[in-house]
């Protein structure tokens, strides 16, 4: 399509995999604040509710409503190839955050931080923690999802790759939540003769319910815990020691980078030096706290 | 009072008394050699199905004791008995619904099993059920149907074939409805008649009918009457199970007298007369139609005006114009055929159905019960007509059902008072003879009469300043009857207005100090219990009056 | 029968009617209020996206109806949905590359065989969840609930947990294809609801899901095979998933485990919308359509309008019910 | 009655005992197997574990026993969780920064204030849902079905998708604190079961639940208020969510719109397993208790034998079908 303009109006569906998840919530957030500050741009939110036939409902009516373009998180990578190559078709500038979309050439950009890479980036930070070895809890997420499939694959690498002497003692589902991941910590740790060195969680609400069994049982500090997502309530955790680490994927730069590339595309053509914009997933402890992106949100 | 005996209630229930006069010496396979087949069939007619020392316990309880009985092509056979006594297990047992714990079954001679209702309806067994099992979503002509639905060359269904039949079916029972309306917008009488309608379209060989005429007025019963000659003499066999004993001797040509589960005797019904039946099963002497104390009315306690129900209701407006006084200390009789408007007044009164126009005046203020808990505020109580559908709880225990109207008040913070609730049923149990093996048992292991007991029981225990009830004795056995009988002319004798609704004529003349009739939603007549008679009723119940 | 209560007949059989298309005049409304609000939701295209969303789901509602006219209920076809389209991808790819594989030269098989494969896969579950409802006396509610996290977890198994994607042009058809201007998903829902209103209203076997659902007793005593037809309704929404799986991975060119969650509440509300009572024996195939119509609608006009995603969550709730409560009240206004 | 007779009837009496029994039975069998395969599975500290993890949906299962009595069902109970653990959280915290406050110095209020917070909320978010039930007779599945995602879009409006997190010592202890070695929250599900089943079997008001469950026309005929009853009911349960909702969010330091997911299911599925009859009028708070305990045996043992999270499924759904199936076979073994 032709440029719009420096200062058209443009209107931008924001499709995220869904709200049930902080990571998402903040993503959105910021991005809208860009918006808001490149000015002009109108920001329709659709929630993909984990669901891949939710998510394509959701483009195809925004493709009749005509918006100028379309940030997408999509829920299955090749579920919805089809529909994003439709909304190409149809004039609409595509550009998917936190993942890619499977095989449409003509995707603006893929604005992302790997789950995959940041799980290693979880697994490098327990070998660099634990060069001797160490006992391991692994906290999935929602079986099937995605999301757990890469986090639990990325760490897994890592840690199987760096020898024998990183033991998983027990891998169980606590489905993302924060009361699952409670309950299945409680449970891990009776049914363990002995206490692990280690729990890798796949988010941090699973790991601040698990540092939340750990210290019932008055393993505070015995038991280090390693989260995902760099939320608020995590990085606290991560200053108070209760939480050994937590992964950065930046969802807000994330984000903002999402909506000012799309945004410069469609007023004026321009297009990113690369369709690739990788973010590079740090894992924040207590060392580099202050790279995280919410620590301003914590306070002192 | 009218109890000659003094507990009946237990004296009924010893079955072991050697003072049964009408008795056969315990005469399983005596009543069914060939020889009490119909007189009509030349020669000896081969039993079609027999049954032959029948035994079935239920919860460890012995029901049914060895008993044998055989129905021939074109015999008409009666199968009576007290409430409990074991009818209508005999009938789910012929008809594959249970299965006997002992002894055979035999169709035409040879050992049969029905371990579903499916193998005995394709042996051409069909049944008209104690309590209605019809389809309330479905429609008249389907419900008629079901389980048979004819088939057109398609292999579909046909349902202009189905209509059609299913009207001239209901035609044959004098009823014309719309054969597309769903079933539940029937009255009880009526669903009554589309079960018996379902019987007849089946072109059964055996036709098994289980207290048919329950709550039919003597107009449909005049006409099963005649549908059962016409069976009889296409060669069907019928048993027929009924507390009337003048529809026994009107229809039946041989009979079956229960008694605890056992056959005590069989015969002609040509050869023995009412007393020694009732003899045979209450096994004691019972005193028909004892009038009661003379009683003495007070003041009107409900008085309707006008009365009429909200037009363009279900089935169209019920009841146009009722106007009557029924008084303390008095028992008002309301007769009508069915679909009067009787039960839909009574709705009306106690705040069940909206009122249309005219006036209630309770204790001569005007009154509206906006739901039953006012009316029942109000001192009114109302035993309905469907027991099944308006009365018990089935999954609750007998205790339970009997306390649910709350007649035992509850202490505080609503503390059920059980010793107290338990100590008044124990007083019913007693005064009506209820059978149950354990209070503390599901109702639904009652029979059905003893289940009207303990409802009945429910009602009379609030004390009531007026109680109306509707079909009392439905499904109740004779002896019974007269225990339900004496128990309202007591109340009523203890200054409780009565509202009587019923289709048994006999009952209501038995009953009542005045009769009201009404017709087609209004007031015909209005008399004194002495000076009327069933025929002059009937007139004024039907279009000649 | 007198002049006045033939008129009253005929009264009572406007309002019936009125009661049955209840469902119809709440969609209109909605379809209305939407159009009035942004015209553009009445572009033709925009119609048959709705259709085609709806059409997944509505082929698992059309079974559902059978389930619930029967008093019954069937929670698990969101997982038979994944487990089904699961079964469809190992067979149209040959197996799983590095865990186990079904042909000898690793090469896929025909679309109709995963197409087989996962109708087969929903009949025999749906099969054995009528067995354990009609023999075992289990409560649907329970043996449902169980299935749903058995079908989930062996859909996790098959899959080992990924999604099995990337199917070739042909299997793609049957969720993606248009046959003229219509998605071929749209002409399958349109023809199991066609073939389940004729079996419904025309055979034996529909009137004898009525009966079972009006009184089951009253069905056993009329010599009608209840436990039959229980076992063939539950088998016959297992068929309904398998296909919806099949069509599911096709349209997405894709299967997962997690495929289908929340389908199960989803085709429940388009059954009850559409008018037919959980309390069984009253309802039908067309209400059903009109309440799978009615939920696409919602979700795809709430999108159009831009409406906040946690407000959605709260219209949609609103709006269900108020479907329901207006269809009550209308029936209610005919008694 | 004779000897023989009488014998009977107390055969009779003792199967009917082990019908209520059943599921206590089932749930000792269960545990001697966990306990064999991992003799760890019986030291106190985990069985107070199973019992603190079950308090939650335990508490929530006792209202939902009251409801399924009446033939209702509640599935808003997770979402009503969520909103009104959300509300405590609001009050304690005294606001939400950045979006709204509530005290004029931002400072937050007792716990005392925020548990009434939580149990008003879902107190009268209950009542909302018996009005619709009661008076405008909508099925219960349908209302609920609604308040599932209406309260889940209210509670991500209040959160605004995020949680709330960091309360004080004072309300963390009604979550995590113990009195001995018993956990508060078992205290509290305790202290509501034993409440219930005095209710239930000692009052008019328990009578009438059963009542309405039976024979709803025959209860209102003796003058009991069925729509009366209804809304206490979904009121009682809303209420159990909501001390569910505070309990929750005490023992997790934080409340958050996706909280509760998936507890309806869970509840239901203890109320019968308990024996409780989805069709209403019978069972009862005690298998409740035994039901509740049965689902927190099992997902406990299955974890600490560390199964695989795909075979717990399956395995969860399979013995969840067996347990009913085993009550159902006891019970029918007693007529
Ligand atoms: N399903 C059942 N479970 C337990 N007891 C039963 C069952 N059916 C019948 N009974 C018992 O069997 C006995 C006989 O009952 P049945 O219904 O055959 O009596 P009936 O002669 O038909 O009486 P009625 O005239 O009142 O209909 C009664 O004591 C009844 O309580
Ligand atoms: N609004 C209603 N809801 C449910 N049932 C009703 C309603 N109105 C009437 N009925 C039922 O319909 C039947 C018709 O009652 P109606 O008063 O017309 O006849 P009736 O004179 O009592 O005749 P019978 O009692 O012999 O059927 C009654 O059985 C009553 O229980
Ligand atoms: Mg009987
Ligand atoms: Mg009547």
């Amino acid at each position: 399509a032709e440029p719009k303009g420096k200062d058209a109006e443009v209107t931008i569906l924001v499709s995220p995999l869904t709200f049930a998840f902080p990571h998402f919530v903040f993503l959105t957030d910021e991005l809208k604040d860009e918006a808001n500050k490149l000015g002009g741009v109108t920001i329709v939110v659709a929630d993909g509710q984990l669901s891949a036939p939710k998510q394509i409902a959701d483009i195809e009516a925004a493709i009749v409503q005509g918006v100028d373009g379309i940030i997408l998180a999509p829920v299955e990578a090749d579920a919805l190839a089809p529909v994003v190559q439709q909304a190409i078709d149809a004039g609409i500038a595509v550009v998917t955050v936190d993942r890619p979309v499977n095989g449409v050439p003509d995707v603006l950009a893929n604005v992302a931080a790997d789950n995959f890479k940041g799980a290693e980036a979880q697994g490098e930070a327990v070998v660099k923690a634990f060069p001797d070895g160490a006992t391991i809890v692994n906290l999935q997420g929602i079986p099937g999802d995605k999301t757990a499939n890469d986090r639990n694959g990325g760490a897994h690498k890592v840690l199987d790759a760096a020898g024998e002497k990183y033991v998983f003692v027990a891998e169980q589902a606590g489905n993302f939540s924060r009361d699952k991941g409670l309950e299945v910590t409680e449970n891990i740790l009776t049914g363990l003769a002995e206490v692990p060195q280690v729990i890798i969680a796949a988010n941090d609400d699973m790991a601040l319910g698990a540092a939340q069994a750990v210290d019932a049982r008055g393993l505070k500090g015995k038991v280090a815990i390693y989260g995902y997502d760099g939320s608020e309530d995590a990085l606290k955790a991560v200053k108070s020691g209760d939480l050994a680490a937590t992964v950065d994927q930046f969802p807000g730069l994330q984000g903002r980078t999402a909506v000012s590339t799309l945004v410069a595309f469609i007023r004026e053509g321009t297009r990113p030096e690369s369709a690739e914009v990788l973010v590079a997933p740090v894992a924040i402890t207590a060392d580099n706290l202050d790279q995280a992106e919410r620590v301003g949100q914590i306070g002192e | 009072m009218s109890h000659p005996s003094s507990p009946p209630g237990k004296d009924q229930q010893k079955p072991g008394r050697a003072s049964s006069p009408g008795a056969l010496p315990s005469a399983p396979g005596s009543d069914a050699a060939p020889g009490s087949a119909p007189r009509s069939a030349p020669g000896v007619t081969a039993p079609l199905l027999e049954a032959r020392g029948f035994v079935k316990r239920f919860f460890g309880v012995t029901v049914l004791d060895g008993v044998s009985l055989s129905l021939a092509p074109g015999e008409v056979r009666a199968l009576l008995g007290e409430n409990g006594a074991g009818k209508s297990t005999i009938i789910n047992l012929l008809s594959g619904v249970h299965q006997p714990d002992g002894g055979m079954l035999l169709l035409d001679g040879a050992p049969v099993r029905f371990t579903r209702p499916l193998e005995a309806d394709h042996a051409g067994i069909s049944v008209i059920r104690q309590e209605l099992s019809l389809f309330p979503d479905l429609s008249v002509a389907e419900a008629i149907f079901a389980g048979h639905l004819p088939l057109n060359r398609l292999g579909l269904v046909d349902w202009r074939q189905m209509r059609e039949a299913a009207r001239k079916a209901l035609a044959r029972l004098g009823l014309e409805i719309d054969v597309r309306a769903p079933v539940a917008s029937l009255s009880i009488a009526h669903q009554q008649m589309v079960e018996i309608a379902r019987a007849l379209t089946r072109k059964s060989r055996v036709v098994i009918m289980d207290e048919p005429t329950a709550s039919l007025s003597p107009n449909e019963v005049a006409h099963l009457g005649e549908i059962i000659a016409q069976l009889s003499a296409g060669g069907v066999a019928v048993l027929y199970v009924s507390h009337r004993l003048d529809e026994i001797r009107a229809f039946c040509r041989t009979y079956t007298v229960l008694r605890d589960g056992k056959a005590v005797s069989a015969g002609l019904v040509s050869e023995t007369d009412i007393p020694s039946l009732i003899r045979d099963m209450a096994g004691r002497e019972v005193e028909i139609g004892a009038a009661g104390a003379a009683r003495q009315p007070g003041a009107p306690v409900l008085e309707l005006q006008h009365l009429a129900s909200v037009p363009g209701g279900r089935g169209g407006q019920r009841v146009r114009d009722v106007s009557l006084v029924v008084r303390a200390g008095e028992i008002l009789g309301l007769a009508g055929i069915v679909g009067a408007g009787r039960t839909e007044t009574a709705r009306m009164i106690f705040g069940l159905d909206p009122v249309g126009s005219g006036e209630i005046l309770l204790n001569g203020r005007p009154f509206r019960a906006g739901s039953p808990a006012a009316a029942m505020a109000a001192g009114i109580g109302y035993v309905p007509e469907d027991r099944k559908g308006l009365s018990i709880l089935p999954d609750r225990s007998v205790a339970e059902n009997f306390a649910l109207t709350g007649a035992v008040p509850a202490g505080p913070l609503g503390w059920n008072d059980r010793p107290g609730e338990a100590k008044a049923l124990a007083g019913f149990v007693q005064r009506l003879g209820i059978r149950a093996a354990s209070l503390r048992a599901p109702i639904t292991t009652l029979s059905g009469g003893n289940q009207q007991k303990v409802i009945l029981a429910r009602w009379i225990a609030l004390k009531p300043k007026l109680l109306i009830i509707d079909e009392p004795t439905r499904g109740i056995d004779v002896g019974a009857k007269e225990d339900v009988h004496s128990l309202i002319r007591e109340i009523a004798a203890g200054g409780v207005a009565v509202l009587l609704i019923s289709s048994d004529l006999p009952e209501v003349l038995a009953l009542s100090d005045r009769i009201v009739t009404l017709r087609e939603g209004e007031t015909t007549s209005e008399q004194p219990a002495a000076d009327a008679t069933s025929e002059g009723l009937m007139a004024r119940m039907t279009r000649h009056g | 029968m007198t002049k006045a209560q033939a008129d009253e007949l005929s009264r009572a059989r406007m309002y019936a009617l009125l009661g049955k298309l209840a469902p119809l005049i709440f969609l209109l409304a909605l379809v209305i209020i939407f159009a009035s609000l942004q015209p553009r939701f009445l572009l033709p295209l925009n119609l048959f996206n709705i259709l085609r969303q709806v059409s997944i789901y509505g082929i698992i509602a059309i079974g559902m109806t059978f389930v619930i006219l029967i008093r019954g209920i069937d929670l698990s076809v969101g997982a038979l949905v994944a487990m089904s389209g699961l079964c469809a991808a190992v067979v149209a790819k040959g197996g799983i590359e590095g865990r186990f594989m079904l042909s000898a030269d690793g090469s896929g098989y025909h679309w109709a065989l995963a197409a087989l494969a996962a109708i087969l896969a929903g009949t025999v579950a749906g099969l054995l969840q009528g067995m354990a409802v009609a023999w075992l006396s289990v409560p649907a509610f329970v043996v449902t609930l169980g299935g749903m996290t058995v079908f989930r977890g062996i859909a996790l198994t098959i899959g080992n947990g990924g999604p099995i994607s990337g199917f070739d042009e042909a299997f793609g058809w049957w969720g993606r294809g248009m046959i003229g201007p219509v998605p071929v998903p749209v002409l399958i829902f349109a023809a199991v609801a066609l073939i389940a209103w004729v079996v419904l209203t025309q055979t034996r076997f529909g009137r004898a899901v009525y009966a079972v659902g009006s009184n089951p007793d009253a069905a056993r005593l009329s010599g009608i095979n209840v436990s039959g037809v229980t076992l063939s309704v539950y088998a016959l929404i297992g068929f309904c998933s398998g296909l919806g799986g099949f069509v599911l991975a096709s349209r997405l060119n894709s299967a997962e485990a997690v495929a289908g969650t929340g389908y199960e509440l989803t085709a429940i509300a388009a059954v009850v919308i559409g008018g037919t009572s959980l309390y069984g024996g009253t309802g039908g195939v067309a209400g059903t359509v009109i309440g799978a119509l009615l939920t696409g609608v919602l979700l795809n006009g709430l999108v159009i309008l831009n409406v906040s995603p946690y407000t959605q969550q709260i219209l949609v709730g609103l709006i269900i019910v108020a479907a329901v409560a207006f269809d009550h009240f209308i029936k209610r206004q005919s008694r």
